[in-house]
């Protein structure tokens, strides 16, 4: 993959990655008995599951249904708190050498601030992810991004005291997400990562309960894609300076190519890497031959490449 | 763990079970019983995630040297496709996954202890405690008589065999847990090992447990991944020291469980019938007798 | 079907369907050469194309792409216009004599009371559904589900001047969608229709443009069964009393018999009639098969049956 | 408009068009050239839309009658799907769809003017002009030789054929737009009929009015339903008096139009090269030639 490398590298303002296809939060382990299939040295980052300052064991099973072109998930966001990743799971992350993408999650303003904290000047660590999909115990337990006000406060108090690029993950759930996105970037935030999990239900009709057991978890997989590519888009064209890491059902290079048109400046991938372990490498791979078929120098510079069709003016003469 | 192209050797039906054999010799020479297979779905369908089956037979000598065969009976969609699987044709494959059944090393006398397909795994293992001179004897349950797996085989691996049939129509009627203890008592099993549905897997546990017998079963939490990577699997598992559980992977930590370590209030939850009643303390659970 | 209907009805509070499986909005023409292979006579109801004060000739084309289990599209909701609906289509559904759902939009709250005044007094008019996601031009052209006080102004004027019951259509794309749906019924609605198509994005990789001629459209089909049922499962829990119509995804019978579970106490198809035209019928049919495999009486009766693990108290000795 | 469950009879390739004859004696009697088919996709996939195809053939005599036949070019995963298609597979197929091409009745020279798959309908519509009475010539264009529709069939159809690909391989070297003005000339044609590209179709379309031969195109706009619900499949048309256009659905009031009343301006957007340029007033189109 040396050459792929070379031809593929991005540059999210600073921070770099040797080819625009990174692991989602939560669907690469990073445990002693972790990535399995998934080749740690081949990918452009890795984004950790979501980082928790007490450990926490997430919810009962079952936390996983399958759906059309998709499924719907609720794992909990169980981890091994701060300490132990910070002990075990992030010296092998830096063994790999590969750019570290840190999501940070709490249930409170304070957690978020603490764990921030505590991670900001940490060797190995090149930018943090902000988690809001989490509940607000200080708000009865809505999650974060319900409130624009909230988010302001959760990101622009991490962004303030980390000297890591912040990566704010927002759910498609927002009328105004293109408002939200400038807030957040008003308030220090480096990025975004477009989308997290859309909020969903399955039922088992056979036994008449939700089929996970917590009922309502996150859909993902190529169903959601046209939803995250809507979302990328729409920030994009109000932000193009902004750097966008989309994901949501990519796992072909075409899918890759597809968010980089709409204005992403890399992606990552989750449910794929489930399926095929090695969907990130192939994804790179194709995104290269997209490149050489168009003969375009770089991912970055399919940027803003959509041809978008001008409004139409309504010929004078119609009645 | 390796991810294979295999090409399927044989693809046939057990009764109401389909039985595939790939040609995967790269696996084939390291797979042990309650260890399973990954096989993934084809493109462009609208299931996407990927099936796994235990290992029901890995054969490393003789004409079919370097095959592995697993044993489903049709549920959804991806065993629907599986089923229609033809000879020749090429499945994407990965294995051997998660933790086998560990062999007692003085203890000598095993009862096996499946229902339904949970059988294809335990003959599996029958073999392999044979080949190290342990006593087998089994209990097969299962709804009827169609779904009763290898019968024959069952008989030719055990010292002594207790079918058992929802509807009678193949051995005594009843379940699996109606004959144990008598099978118990008659073989003097010092060790069990189990295949068979959680609410089922939860009560062999108590028996055991109750008569301070070692035993083994594997379950069948859903998988998105199989290979460790989503956490969706978990089985809450408590600590040696009893200081409290974990959820553990069961593709990775798992399939096959000390039965006395699974936290059964907490994990059969989704189970319509058990009440979440938070155990009062965890027992010190004995090692795995050496 | 004759027998099927008598097992099927449903009562939203007044407003009675022969059996639960509608035609969702904009997918069943009504025009002369309209319904095609639809058997009108046999679907529980029909909720017309969304209509405006003026003819709309709606988007250019092209308007629909297929994606992962579903498709995205946008037609800009081309529709005859209040006048030439009333003198045409209305008659024709009439004759069929099945309950008609009109579709409301307007680009202004003026056009949203004018249209509702012009339709509830008009016989054979059973019910309003206000859709939301349109342009609000007095808003800089944001949908009007944008901004919670402008779905009160809309909502309440429309329910306040109408005599005919008030479904008010909100799209999953709302981070407090049940206050908002509390807020419509204070307003004076007399339902929800959940959910909307979801807004997305299909990218040509071939030519470099999207693959709509208007670029973000709204995602139907499978993929987003899941992500409907979630929200009438989180509505449906707070207003147990509040009719809802699950639209998104629905093919099957099992499919609606999902929704009815998570709370619904009706439901629309769309997309599936576009691929199956008898596929209302067939889910009714369905419904029909399963309540009778379950010893269930009627529709009505599978609302609120799906069983909730309760919270899980974490044993106490847990370090 | 029926739909029914089909047998195919017969599914071959020709060159690199896929050929299926369906039996389908329901729909047979009453197809008319320009019309099309609507065939549904098998359950499960991820893709979900039916396909649309234009009849090619409808016996109505014979061994074969009550059977209908259409031709397609393996694009996307439908119809590499349908590529596969087996004899005495069934299909879900609804038709006959959309308005036919009309005959001339007093006007008597045809020219029909193909690209690639367009022979396909207008191969059928020649035969049903012949059994007019009519005179048919034809130009038949593609890219290379194997992308030519049968050309001997072309060739037995009609008067005179002016076969062109865009490499030269066979015929002459160009596109259909390049021989049209010696074949309008040499043949005298008085109506015009054609199968191909947008872009092509415009081209043809304003010869034609230039030249006064009044003209019918067939449109390929993608079609969510096919049957006239979903407003998806648009093209906007002048009205007949001029006053303003209307977005008409190709699959109803179409997929067969008279070019002279297509708003190419507005309907070509999506084409790259075209801008969008308002049109300074509609022409009152003149009714078809009676
Ligand atoms: C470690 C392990 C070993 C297994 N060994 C066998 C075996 O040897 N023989 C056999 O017949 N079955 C076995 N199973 C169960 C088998 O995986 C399921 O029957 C199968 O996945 C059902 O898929 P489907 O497409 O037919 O059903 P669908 O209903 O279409 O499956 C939908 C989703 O649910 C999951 N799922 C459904 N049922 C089960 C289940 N019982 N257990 C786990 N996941 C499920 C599927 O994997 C899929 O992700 C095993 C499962 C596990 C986890
Ligand atoms: C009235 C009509 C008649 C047609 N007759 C023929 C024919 O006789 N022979 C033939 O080869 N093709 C014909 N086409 C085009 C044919 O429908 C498409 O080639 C086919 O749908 C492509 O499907 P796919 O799965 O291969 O491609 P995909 O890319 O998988 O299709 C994705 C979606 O886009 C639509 N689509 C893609 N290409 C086209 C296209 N060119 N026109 C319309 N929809 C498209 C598909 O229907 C589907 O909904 C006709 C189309 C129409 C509307
Ligand atoms: C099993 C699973 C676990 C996930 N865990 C997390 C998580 O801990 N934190 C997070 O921000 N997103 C999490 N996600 C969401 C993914 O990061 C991603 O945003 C979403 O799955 C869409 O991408 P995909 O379609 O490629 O999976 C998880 C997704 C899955 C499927
Ligand atoms: C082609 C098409 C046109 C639609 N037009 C409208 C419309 O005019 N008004 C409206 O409220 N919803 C419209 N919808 C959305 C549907 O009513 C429905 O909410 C959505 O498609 C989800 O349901 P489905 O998955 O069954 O299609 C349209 C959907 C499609 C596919
Ligand atoms: S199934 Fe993914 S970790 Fe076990
Ligand atoms: S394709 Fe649906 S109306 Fe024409």
């Amino acid at each position: 993959m040396a050459r792929l490398r070379s031809s593929l590298g991005v540059d999210l303002n600073g921070l770099r990655f040797a080819h625009p296809v990174l692991a989602a939060a939560g669907c690469l382990a990073t445990r002693r008995d972790g990535p399995g299939l998934v080749d740690l040295h081949r990918l452009g980052g890795v984004v950790t599951r979501t980082l928790t300052l007490a450990p926490s064991k997430g919810a009962p099973t079952p936390r996983a249904a399958e759906t059309a072109s998709g499924m719907v998930s609720f794992v909990g966001l169980q981890n091994p708190g701060l300490d132990e990743f910070v002990a075990e799971d992030l010296p092998r992350l830096r063994k790999a050498q590969l750019p570290v993408i840190v999501s940070i999650a709490g249930s409170s303003l304070e957690e978020y601030i603490r764990i921030a904290n505590a991670l900001h000047d940490l060797e190995g660590i090149d930018a943090l992810e902000v988690y809001l999909s989490g509940a607000d115990v200080e708000r009865g337990g809505e999650p974060f991004y319900a409130r624009p006000d909230r988010i302001h406060e959760v990101v622009g108090a991490v962004s303030r005291l980390s000297r890591l690029p912040v990566f704010v993950k927002l759910p498609p759930l927002l009328p105004d997400l293109v408002e939200t996105a400038r807030l957040c970037v008003r308030d220090g935030a480096h990025g975004f990562t477009l989308i997290d999990a859309v909020p969903a239900l399955a039922v088992d009709v056979d036994r008449l309960r939700p089929r996970l057991a917590v009922p309502v978890g996150g859909l993902s997989g190529p169903a959601i894609k046209p939803i995250a590519l809507g979302a990328v888009y729409r920030v994009a064209r109000a932000m193009p300076d902004v750097p966008i890491m989309g994901v949501g059902g990519i796992s072909t290079g075409e899918d890759a190519v597809e968010f980089l048109l709409a204005g992403a400046w890399a992606v990552q991938v989750g449910t794929a890497m489930l399926v095929n372990p090695s969907a990130p490498v192939e994804i790179a791979r194709g995104i290269q031959a997209y490149l050489k078929a168009k003969g375009i120098a770089s991912p970055g510079d399919l940027r803003g490449r959509l041809r978008i069709q001008g409004e139409v003016p309504e010929p004078e003469v119609v009645s | 763990m390796k991810r294979v192209r295999a090409e399927v050797l044989n693809a046939r039906n057990l009764g109401v079970y389909h039985s595939i054999t790939i040609v995967a010799p790269e696996l084939a020479d390291r797979v042990r019983p309650g260890q399973f297979l990954s096989i993934g779905m084809p493109p462009e369908r609208a299931f996407l995630l990927r099936r796994h089956f235990s290992i029901h037979q890995a054969s490393r000598r003789g004409g079919w040297a370097g095959t592995l065969e697993f044993v489903f009976d049709p549920q959804g969609r991806g065993t629907a496709w599986l089923a229609e699987i033809k000879a020749h044709q090429f499945l994407d494959v990965i294995g051997p996954l998660g933790k086998a059944f560990a062999y007692p090393t003085k203890l000598n006398t095993c009862l096996l202890v499946a229902e339904g397909h949970g059988a294809a795994p335990l003959y599996f293992l029958a073999q392999e405690l044979r080949a190290r001179g342990k006593r087998v004897d089994m209990v097969v349950g299962a709804e009827t008589q169609e779904h009763v797996f290898k019968p024959i085989e069952g008989k030719r691996l055990s010292q002594t065999i207790a079918i058992v049939t929802s509807d009678g129509s193949l051995g005594e009627r009843g379940s699996v847990l109606d004959v144990m203890p008598s099978m118990l008592e008659s073989t003097r099993a010092q060790v069990v090992y189990a295949a068979a549905d959680r609410s089922t897997l939860r009560a062999i546990a108590e028996l055991c447990m109750e008569r301070q017998i070692p035993s083994q079963v594997t379950v069948e939490e859903p998988m998105a991944c199989g290979i460790g990577l989503c956490f969706t699997c978990t089985v809450p598992l408590i600590r040696k020291d009893g200081s409290g559980y974990d959820n553990v992977r069961a593709c990775t930590e798992g399939p096959v469980f000390n039965p006395a370590r699974i936290l059964w209030d907490r994990w059969l939850l989704d189970e319509p019938r058990m009440a979440p009643t938070p155990p009062e303390g965890f027992p010190v659970v004995k090692a795995w007798p050496g």
